[in-house]
């Protein structure tokens, strides 16, 4: 994120509520896969503007090659447009706007955007930083290296729950083979 | 040299602006589905043709213009696929393209599927 | 056979302009990719004259696609012209166009070409007659001509 | 799908780039943008793609559930085993320091850059063969309705 | 400057294809919409790839364009089919090399 990339990123987010919005409003489930996908190829901008690659990166691969496909079959099992119409439930609305609010509230403590002196930026960032510079000689890409060396244990977390989301899915949707029922 | 270099980008990158606006102008503008499907292939080839080869310019003979080149090649054959299986589908689900000149432009509202 | 070593010329060729890495544990790595690339594919069965189109040679890049933008740019400009209009003069059209390729290979370049050029869209494709949606009638007009240049083009392109 | 000539022709010609680029992620992770992660849902989606055009059954043949029944969990294996082999070497779990070596200098990379190879590898394997189960899963059903 | 410019034509461009793909009227304007999100997102990585001189990051921009028409083939094939199983129209004998072409169209 540099100063001339500051004034996209109002936009972007604009666009991105805009889109959300549309998203939310539409009852054809066709169109707002659809959506979701302009939704994705925004959030891979909004991303980028933001000097965050390796995140865009992640959001492209799903959204570009896979996500519209998986969507789309998950369609093909269900009917194409949602079935309710959508009703104000008051005490619902109230508790999303108290929290909402207080969010928002929330934020109003946090630091300026890209202060030098927020807590992120003063620790661990910069050690982390420089003990890739003493660890490891030849990798420049200090996300890789946080993830799998320093974050080890989380990313092979991350990995486990993949691999169970694999085998939750395929005991939901594999096909029955006709059992013979104990009488 | 550096600033005919500086001077081709600028109007390479600013024709592309203008182009891929003009695409944008053409989705919105345009009366039915199959018309504004031109209008997408505006920002497709020229739009996004000049803005690639303007940033060539300041490429430079690196990997970098190597990488350009081939995204534009790439865009250049996946995009008519796209726009082809994106009409297609549209007919075989009914959409009829709306053929009569259109004097009045009122919108088209096609089929919902 | 030749397709496979063609599309793995291309590939080592992609791969070292990608990467631009000249260690040697890299490079092992992109001949391994390469290999195991190949072998996908060689499983999947796409290897043939349309995956890896080397009969064509040359000749798309010198005689083909020069005049394939130069048609962009003049259709680009027309379709600009359509579009910026106040009463956008538009009248769209559906012709059908018969192809003299003898490949699919062909077709397909050609029925791309077509789409490529703004004004005009392919929509379908079967055998070897194409459904082509056109903005106006003096552009399917001025299309047909064009599509009949485009079509002999197309056919000296896949050669003998 | 496959007498659609136009989409059948450009998905063999780019289908073999999709995988190169998949491989060039998986291993170019540590110079730019890229990883694990990414290559194995790019490599998915170039057999995803074939799927779409040549069928459920023709992929099912390159990519048969069987090696995706065996490819999910040994990604898992490799990266757990990576912390294990660093435990026998006599470091902490997943501590790659320990894997300094000097055979093969130059060629084969050692110590955290050997670790975080070995680790993006069996994230890669695992989230590609997940992709693809899930894609082969949800198109393996009829549609119900 | 001069980035900033093109990007912000970049943006408008998004925004005219926003505004078709909220207003439809078919689901199909909708999909335009999107498959020309595809190109805006290229030609945006790319300027701010230049603009923040990080050409590294032009693989982003590569991943797009190799892969955003998978989303069209999808859509292609589930309003054929409805299915993404082999149906009987979607499989012949012809295997990939497309010897015997029999079109569905």
């Amino acid at each position: 994120m540099t100063e001339s990339t500051q004034f996209i990123v109002i936009p972007l987010l604009g666009l991105l509520a805009a889109t959300a919005l549309t998203v939310a409003r539409m009852r054809d489930l066709w169109a707002a896969v659809m959506l979701s996908g302009i939704y994705s190829f925004l959030g891979a901008c909004w991303m980028m503007v933001l000097d965050a690659p390796d995140v865009a990166f992640t959001e492209a691969a799903v959204g570009a090659g896979i996500s519209t496909v998986l969507m789309l079959a998950t369609l093909s099992h269900t009917s194409r447009t949602a079935k309710s119409r959508p009703r104000i439930s008051w005490p619902a609305l109230i508790v999303v706007i108290v929290t909402g609010s207080v969010l928002a509230y929330g934020t109003l403590d946090m630091p300026h955007y890209g202060d030098p002196d927020a807590p992120i930026h003063r620790f661990p960032s910069p050690t982390y930083i420089e003990k890739t510079e003493h660890d490891v000689h030849d990798m420049p890409n200090v996300v890789t290296v946080v993830l799998a060396s320093y974050r080890g244990y989380d990313t092979l977390g991350e990995t486990t729950v993949i691999f169970t989301a694999a085998v939750a899915v395929t005991l939901l949707m594999r096909i029955r083979r006709p059992e013979v029922t104990a009488s | 040299m550096n600033w005919m270099l500086d001077a081709i980008t600028w109007v390479l990158l600013l024709g592309g602006a203008f182009f891929s606006i003009v695409g944008g102008i053409g989705i919105v503008r345009l009366p039915d589905f199959f018309a504004r499907l031109h209008g997408g292939g505006i920002t497709d080839t020229l739009g996004a043709g000049l803005i690639l080869l303007g940033l060539m310019f300041q490429a430079g003979w690196s990997l970098a213009l190597v990488k350009l080149i081939m995204i534009l090649a790439f865009l250049f054959v996946t995009s008519p696929t796209a726009c082809h299986a994106l009409a297609h589908a549209a007919l075989s689900n009914g959409l009829q393209p709306q053929l009569v000149e259109p004097e009045t432009q009122t919108c088209d509202e096609g089929q919902q599927p | 056979m030749k397709h496979t070593i063609s599309l793995a010329v291309a590939l080592g060729a992609v791969w070292m302009l990608w990467s631009g890495h000249t260690e040697p544990f890299l490079l092992l790595l992109g001949v391994l990719s390469i290999l195991a690339v190949v072998g996908i594919c060689w499983r999947m069965q796409i290897i043939d004259g349309e995956s890896a189109p080397i009969q064509l040679g040359i000749r798309p890049f010198v005689a083909y696609l020069p005049w394939l933008i130069k048609e962009i740019v003049v259709a680009n400009l027309d379709v600009t012209r359509r579009v910026l209009a106040k009463e956008m003069p538009i009248a769209p059209t559906v012709i059908k166009i018969q192809t003299h390729q003898r490949t699919d290979l062909g077709r397909v370049i050609f029925a791309n070409s077509i789409t490529l050029t703004p004004g005009t869209v392919s929509v379908t494709m079967s055998g070897d007659e194409i459904t082509v949606h056109a903005l106006s009638p003096t552009e399917a007009e001025h299309d047909t001509e064009c599509a009949a240049d485009m079509n002999r083009r197309v056919v000296q392109l896949e050669g003998s | 799908m496959r007498s659609f000539s136009i989409l059948r022709v450009v998905a063999k010609l780019l289908i073999p780039y999709i995988l190169l680029f998949a491989f060039y992620v998986q291993f170019h992770g540590d110079f730019g943008p890229g990883g694990g992660f990414q290559a194995g849902v790019i490599f998915a989606a170039g057999i995803v793609l074939y799927g779409l055009i040549f069928g459920l059954r023709a992929a099912q043949k390159v990519i048969s559930v069987t090696l995706l029944e065996v490819m999910i969990p040994t990604g898992v294996l490799i990266y757990g085993g990576t912390g294990v082999i660093c435990l026998l070497a006599g470091g902490n779990f997943l501590d790659y320091r320990v894997l300094d070596h000097h055979w093969g200098h130059g060629l084969v990379p050692h110590g955290q850059h050997l670790g975080i190879f070995l680790v993006e590898l069996g994230v890669g394997i695992t989230v590609s063969g997940v992709m693809i189960a899930i894609f082969y899963l949800f198109a393996a059903r009829r549609q119900t309705s | 400057m001069l980035y900033g410019l093109v990007l912000l034509g970049v943006v408008i461009t998004m925004c005219l294809a926003l505004y078709r793909a909220s207003q439809g009227p078919t689901v199909f304007d909708r999909m335009l919409a999107a498959n020309m999100f595809g190109t805006k997102t290229v030609l945006l990585i790319c300027i701010v790839s230049f603009l923040i001189d990080r050409t590294d990051f032009l693989d982003l921009a590569l991943l797009y364009s190799l892969m955003s028409f998978i989303g069209m083939v999808a859509v292609l094939r589930f309003s054929k089919y409805g299915t993404f199983a082999d149906v009987d129209e979607a499989i012949d004998q012809s295997g990939p090399t497309g010897k015997s072409l029999r079109d569905v169209s």
